[in-house]
């Protein structure tokens, strides 16, 4: 074993006296005043599913919209049913998704240590994202905006109607829910580390979180202060953003765009982290790599910050500029290619067992190698000319967000499920789940590849009859990828009510957060445990010297 | 509005792109520089392919051979290799480097418009193109260049973000309100070429759709004279249809009695309409006239004041055409 | 609770995860440099806005800051300046346990940050009066080119400055009472010190701010 | 476990954490009153050198002033010259990326037209402004309305 755990009673029986978190406060007030990070981490687990529910019913009309080349709904439905789904994904369901639910749970169990740094902040942080959530819920409610997430000016500050000032102060408090998980995060594992716990022998997924919460500490706050002028620009009209008043729009994109590009490595790179774990726990083998792991995260994380032009290739913004963020926008993609070549390098002489949490390995490999090769094209400035703001964008971030973020999120969900609810699923269904996201995602999206190289552009309610054919075979793919999500809610649901009791252990996984009882006591542990080796000594291994290692 | 009909869809499949050669990817290459960022593109996809191919190879490879098959089979303690680390980031770093060139040389050729080039200034405005012909006087919806000469399109807008995109000439530049954006492309051949905007602008986002056509040299000129004046052939009224839908009009008037943004045109000729200021006008030629040039002038009452001015986009022929057109369907 | 020799007398304000005192104060800093950092990016942002009109618009800015009276903002400064200085001096009462130079070096902060509300109000009511407001507001005469831009930017900037003055002042008020509790002593002074990390920041703030709009020719 | 786990749990801790438990630095009165002073006096040499018409030069002199009122505030009043070099790190991470936020977005705005010369950042404005005056003067043409005309021909100067 790779710790000691100093116990009070020797044996940590499972059937130990001390009650776990699930049970240790009745009623609803204990749920939401709790400062207990695993009952915050499912709180924001259940709010986070609950939005996505709601984004993926809007994709799901657009989708119907788009079967034929007329659609029947009118054109400003549908542009209010676009926006909605791409705000409700991006800033209440992709941003907190690992981060909040299954980072605030597991983090502080990885470090060995009894809560985060500050559990009022984690507490203040989840009651700031529900506020925040109430305000873009009202702007659903009253209609809508259709001015796109991107909220681009001058037709956001001086021509939408609908309630944008509502969506946007929804976005200003979101911001900060995120700064403050992240700065909870950093000083957590900057100063709760176990004992013994070197930056080395940290579980890969805790450095995707570093990276992460660095994005969300240096990033959130130019949107805020985007979004705050973007509101006194639409009440008061100071003229910061209107041509007519001597304001530039581009300005705008810079500012959104400084925020939005490290947003999108703030949702993937949690991902990273699960599959990091995912792998080498399932493979049964030390990762391959692990320090060109881990400093490709924040390597990420820094590079991100240098390269949000790719997003303006056409907009206005000057030729030297362009040139300038294409060439760095591929230096950020080396360590996301290192990154996946070590996950497939760990599994060389592993011992792969097909569990739930593996087949979402696969899958996420397979999407995500897709996503980031076609980051290829759009980062060539030259083809991007032609590709900017078609289909093949859309298809591109989907690649890279559902299938990067979400896989990596279901697995880290399947993987940590008998420990966060001390309930079984059925492996089974959750390997038919994850083959039809895979097959219903594939289907939906490589349509829209064909329909963005030849011409047609996104947000586009009606278009020319010639794409009809790839948008309705996109349409029948994502009511595959709709069944899909289904499925895995309705075995999730059934685990937890008549699922068998999880084994201790069931993965043979020796971080840290496997130590707990199954589902963990409030305190987690009950002394506190030393780490004496790396996250991912497993006892398959060979324990042969290096130099013997034969072949 | 075709229906979801089989026959229709396989059909559009199958036939695949418009008329020239298209390859599966990309619509036909129909500017000098566009087969130069086809073969870019297609540098790129082969070159992701076989990357995806290796790395997703592997994987198969090593799932399906190191598959548990008893529950402590022995795994090797490799945890890291820094040839190989090596190996795998300065390879991919080249190849990146190599497009990057390559992409900044095709970028540059796009950008830089030579100079004998045509001048055509763009302007958009909230869902319609127009195009002027500084030289000529002449103001269309549609664009007529000539085959065989750089064109340079200097485009602004006049309300919100617009993008200027005909993906057979793989050109693509936002409108910006504030500023005015320029690109040039020079057709091979004559033909169609679609227009659409790319740059989220609002309600009619998706129908503000123009068209580039290409004629030769010859064809060119004699259409540059011919838009002096209205073709004397054709009646009037005929002309007067034609301008109804290209300006736009039929987005909010209607001619089939029913009231869209703006009010139904039909029997409107010759009958008395009341203001929202509560007095009432005669819909005569004067009345129509004004209300293309200076629409905010006389409103009807229960319609509001949306309507943008034609003026100095509509010569005077092509308003007495308009007329003619509204009388035609007037209530004599 | 663990069992650990060490905890047998648990101080009050120790909370339950952390193990040392020590422990806690550095990770209560640490998270408080954390949140100045993000405060010091949110304003970069209308820095950011500044530099780019006044690079698009030089002309401008040149001549409407003159409507700017320097010495309302130069006092400004030396007000914020002194508050600085009595805010460190109460951080040095509390490490020193000194409870009476704590109370009077807070509220002699206070004071001065009123002060300072005060004069900003003097120099906005001053504005209104011309006439020089941002955007479609701006009545005012005299200045060619688009003076409400430099307005506009000029309310946006020192008016989220003395938002935060005024939730300093908040913030400080909070410290006050808790310190007329004797909650602070040599042992425990954590909340003071991140109170007056906060407080700097506004002043850092302000002292850029001020050579920016108000003097730069 | 044995005891003697129990106490090298207690030591790791101490040392990793509490280490400097003890002694948090206490600066002398004369440290702040120094700073403070040094404060004014590089206010006040803002103040003057803001009359000296420097022209180009006036914005980066001011900078640097102002940088060196923040690092005194910044080493001193904050404690970072004394405090556990993180916090610096902080500092000096955030300023960095506040520096890429502006280097970047004026790699745009200063290379503007370097390619095609097209340069006048008003298009709209002008167009507006020109659109009005036309307007007016066509309602100037019509007597009554003459004062109208006035009106806006004033409001637009």
């Amino acid at each position: 074993m790779s710790t000691e755990v100093i116990t009070d009673s020797t044996v940590d029986a499972p059937g130990h006296a001390e009650e776990n978190y699930l049970q240790s406060g009745k009623g609803v007030l204990s749920w939401l005043f709790t400062l207990d990070h695993k009952r915050i981490g499912l709180m924001y687990l259940v709010s986070v599913l609950s939005f996505f529910l709601v984004g993926g019913l809007l994709a799901m009309v657009i989708r119907i919209e788009l079967l034929t080349p007329e659609g029947n709904l009118a054109p400003e439905v549908y542009n209010r049913i676009f926006t909605l789904h791409g705000a409700a994904m991006i800033f209440v369901f992709l941003v907190p998704a690992i981060p909040a639910s299954l980072g605030n749970f597991i983090l502080p169990l990885m470090l060995g240590a009894k809560d985060v740094a500050f559990p009022r902040l984690n507490l203040l942080s989840f009651h700031i994202y529900l506020f925040g959530a109430l305000f873009l819920v009202y702007a659903i409610l009253t209609g809508g905006i259709d001015t796109g997430w991107t909220f681009y000016t001058p037709y956001s500050s001086s021509f939408a109607s609908g309630s944008v000032i509502a969506a946007l102060f929804g976005v200003f408090i979101l911001g900060f829910s995120s700064i403050l998980t992240g700065l909870n995060f950093i000083v957590t594992i900057h100063k709760m580390r176990a004992p013994g716990q070197t930056w080395y022998q940290m579980p890969l997924f805790l450095w995707a979180i570093y990276a992460t919460s660095l994005i969300q500490v240096l990033a959130t706050p130019v949107i805020a202060i985007t979004v705050f002028l973007l509101m006194i620009e639409r009440s008061l009209g100071i003229g910061i953003f209107d041509p007519a008043m001597g304001g530039d729009p581009v300005l705008f994109q810079h500012f959104f765009w400084f925020y939005s590009h490290p947003v999108v490595y703030l949702m993937v790179l949690p991902g990273f982290g699960v599959i990091s774990e995912l792998v080498a726990v399932h493979s049964r083998k030390n990762i391959f790599g692990y320090k060109a792991i881990a400093f490709s995260s924040v390597a990420i994380s820094g590079i991100g910050f240098l390269i949000w032009g790719h997003h303006m290739f056409v907009s206005g913004q000057s030729e030297f500029a362009g040139i300038l963020f294409s060439f760095l926008t591929f230096a950020v993609a080396i360590p996301t290619a290192i990154k996946v070549f070590s996950w497939v390098a760990t599994m060389y002489k592993g011992s792969i067992a097909y569990t739930t949490p593996m087949c979402y390995v696969f899958t996420f490999l397979f999407l995500f190698a897709i996503g980031g090769l076609t980051g290829l094209f759009l980062a060539t400035i030259a083809v991007d000319v032609h590709l900017h703001d078609t289909y093949f964008v859309v298809a591109h971030f989907h690649y890279v967000m559902v299938g990067g973020t979400l896989t990596a999120f279901l697995g880290g969900l399947h993987h940590w499920w008998p420990k966060m609810t001390g309930k079984m699923y059925n492996n089974k269904l959750g390997n038919l789940g994850a083959f039809l996201v895979f097959l219903g995602f594939n289907v939906t999206f490589m349509a829209q590849f064909v329909l963005g190289t030849r011409g047609m552009p996104r947000r586009y309610h009606t278009y020319l009859p010639e794409f009809q054919f790839w948008h309705v075979i996109s349409t029948i793919g994502s009511f595959i990828l709709a069944i899909a999500f289904f499925l895995i809610l309705g075995y999730l649901m059934h685990s937890i009510f008549r699922g068998k009791k999880a084994p201790h252990n069931p993965w043979g996984g020796v971080s840290l957060e496997w130590e707990t009882a199954t589902p963990p006591i409030t305190h987690n542990f009950h002394g506190q445990p030393i780490v004496t080796r790396g996250p991912y000594e497993f006892p398959e291994i060979e324990d042969v010297e290096p130099a013997k290692a034969h072949a | 509005m075709n229906s979801l009909s089989v026959q229709t869809i396989l059909h559009q499949a199958v036939q695949g792109q418009g008329p020239a050669e298209g390859r599966f990817w990309m619509p036909p290459a129909a500017s000098t520089f566009a087969s130069n960022i086809d073969n870019l593109f297609y540098f790129i996809y082969w070159l992701a392919v076989i990357f995806f191919v290796l790395i997703i190879g592997t994987m198969a490879y090593f799932a399906i051979k190191y598959r548990r098959k008893d529950p402590n089979q022995r795994t090797s303690p490799i945890h890291g290799n820094h040839a190989l680390e090596l190996a795998w980031s300065a390879i991919p770093g080249v190849l990146l480097i190599a497009v990057f060139v390559w992409g900044f040389r095709a970028y540059m050729d796009m950008s830089v418009a030579p100079k004998d080039a045509m001048d055509i200034r763009v302007k958009a405005q909230m869902w319609n193109w127009s195009f002027d012909y500084p030289s000529a006087g002449v103001n269309t919806t549609e664009l007529v260049v000539p085959a065989g000469r750089p064109v340079k399109l200097t485009m602004s807008s006049k309300d919100v973000l617009h993008s200027f995109f005909v993906p057979d000439f793989r050109v693509k530049k936002d409108v910006l309100p504030n500023r005015y954006t320029t690109i040039w492309f020079e057709a091979i051949a004559p033909g169609e070429h679609q227009i659409f905007c790319t740059e989220y602008c609002g309600q009619n986002h998706s129908k503000m759709l123009s068209k580039v056509i290409v004629k030769s040299q010859e064809d060119f000129d004699k259409w540059i004279e011919g838009q002096g004046k209205l073709d004397e052939s054709i009646p009037l009224s005929e002309h007067g249809k034609r301008i109804f839908t290209e300006r736009g009009c039929t987005a909010c008037h209607t001619m089939t009695g029913q009231a869209g943004a703006g009010p139904s045109l039909k029997g409107k000729y010759g009958s008395q309409e009341n203001l929202a200021d509560g007095s009432q006008v005669l819909v005569d030629d004067n009345y129509i006239r004004e209300s293309i040039m200076d629409p905010t002038a006389k409103v009807v009452a229960g319609f509001q004041p949306v309507m943008p001015t034609f003026k100095g986009q509509l010569r005077d022929d092509e308003v007495d055409a308009l007329i003619e057109y509204i009388k035609e369907h007037g209530g004599q | 609770m663990s069992t650990t020799a060490e905890h047998a007398e648990h101080p009050k304000f120790l909370a339950h995860h952390f193990y040392t005192p020590g422990q806690q104060a550095d990770s209560a800093k640490l998270g408080m440099w954390l949140f100045l950092g993000q405060e010091l990016l949110f304003f970069s942002g209308l820095f950011l806005a500044y530099a780019t009109y006044r690079f698009f618009y030089p002309d401008t800015f040149l001549e409407a800051h003159h409507h700017l009276s320097v010495p309302m903002g130069g006092f400004n400064t030396v007000v914020l300046i002194t508050s600085s200085l009595t805010m460190a001096l109460a951080v040095r009462a509390a490490q020193t346990s000194n409870q009476k130079k704590l109370i009077w070096n807070l509220v002699a902060t206070i004071a001065f940050a009123c002060v300072f509300l005060v004069v900003k109000y003097f120099e906005y009511s001053a504005k209104f009066h011309h006439g020089f407001l941002p955007g479609k507001f701006y009545t005012g005469h005299g200045i060619e080119g688009l003076p409400h831009l430099f307005f506009g930017i000029y309310f946006v900037m020192t008016g989220l400055h003395g938002l935060h003055v005024i939730a300093g002042i908040g913030v400080l008020i909070w410290i006050l009472m808790r310190s007329k509790r004797g909650d602070f002593s040599a042992e425990y002074f954590t909340p003071v010190e991140n109170v007056g990390l906060y407080w700097h920041l506004v002043d850092l703030i302000w002292i850029f701010l001020f050579p920016l709009l108000y003097l730069v020719k | 476990m044995s005891q003697a786990a129990a106490d090298t749990m207690d030591n790791t801790h101490a040392a990793e954490h509490g280490g400097h438990h003890g002694e948090h630095h206490v600066l002398p009165y004369t440290v702040y009153f120094a700073v403070y002073g040094s404060l004014l006096v590089l206010t006040g040499i803002t103040v003057l050198v803001s009359f000296a018409g420097l022209g180009k030069w006036s914005i980066p002199v001011a900078m640097a002033v102002a940088v060196v009122k923040a690092s005194l505030v910044v080493g001193y009043f904050m404690h970072l010259k004394y405090d556990d070099r993180l916090n610096s790190l902080i500092l000096v991470v955030t300023l960095l990326f506040i520096l890429i936020f502006f280097a970047m977005t004026f790699s745009d705005m200063r290379t503007r037209g370097m390619i095609d010369p097209v340069e006048d950042n008003m298009v709209l404005r002008n167009e507006q402004a020109a659109e009005k005056a036309a307007a007016a003067e066509a309602s100037g043409e019509s007597s009554e309305k003459g004062e109208e005309a006035h009106h806006e021909g004033a409001a637009e100067h």
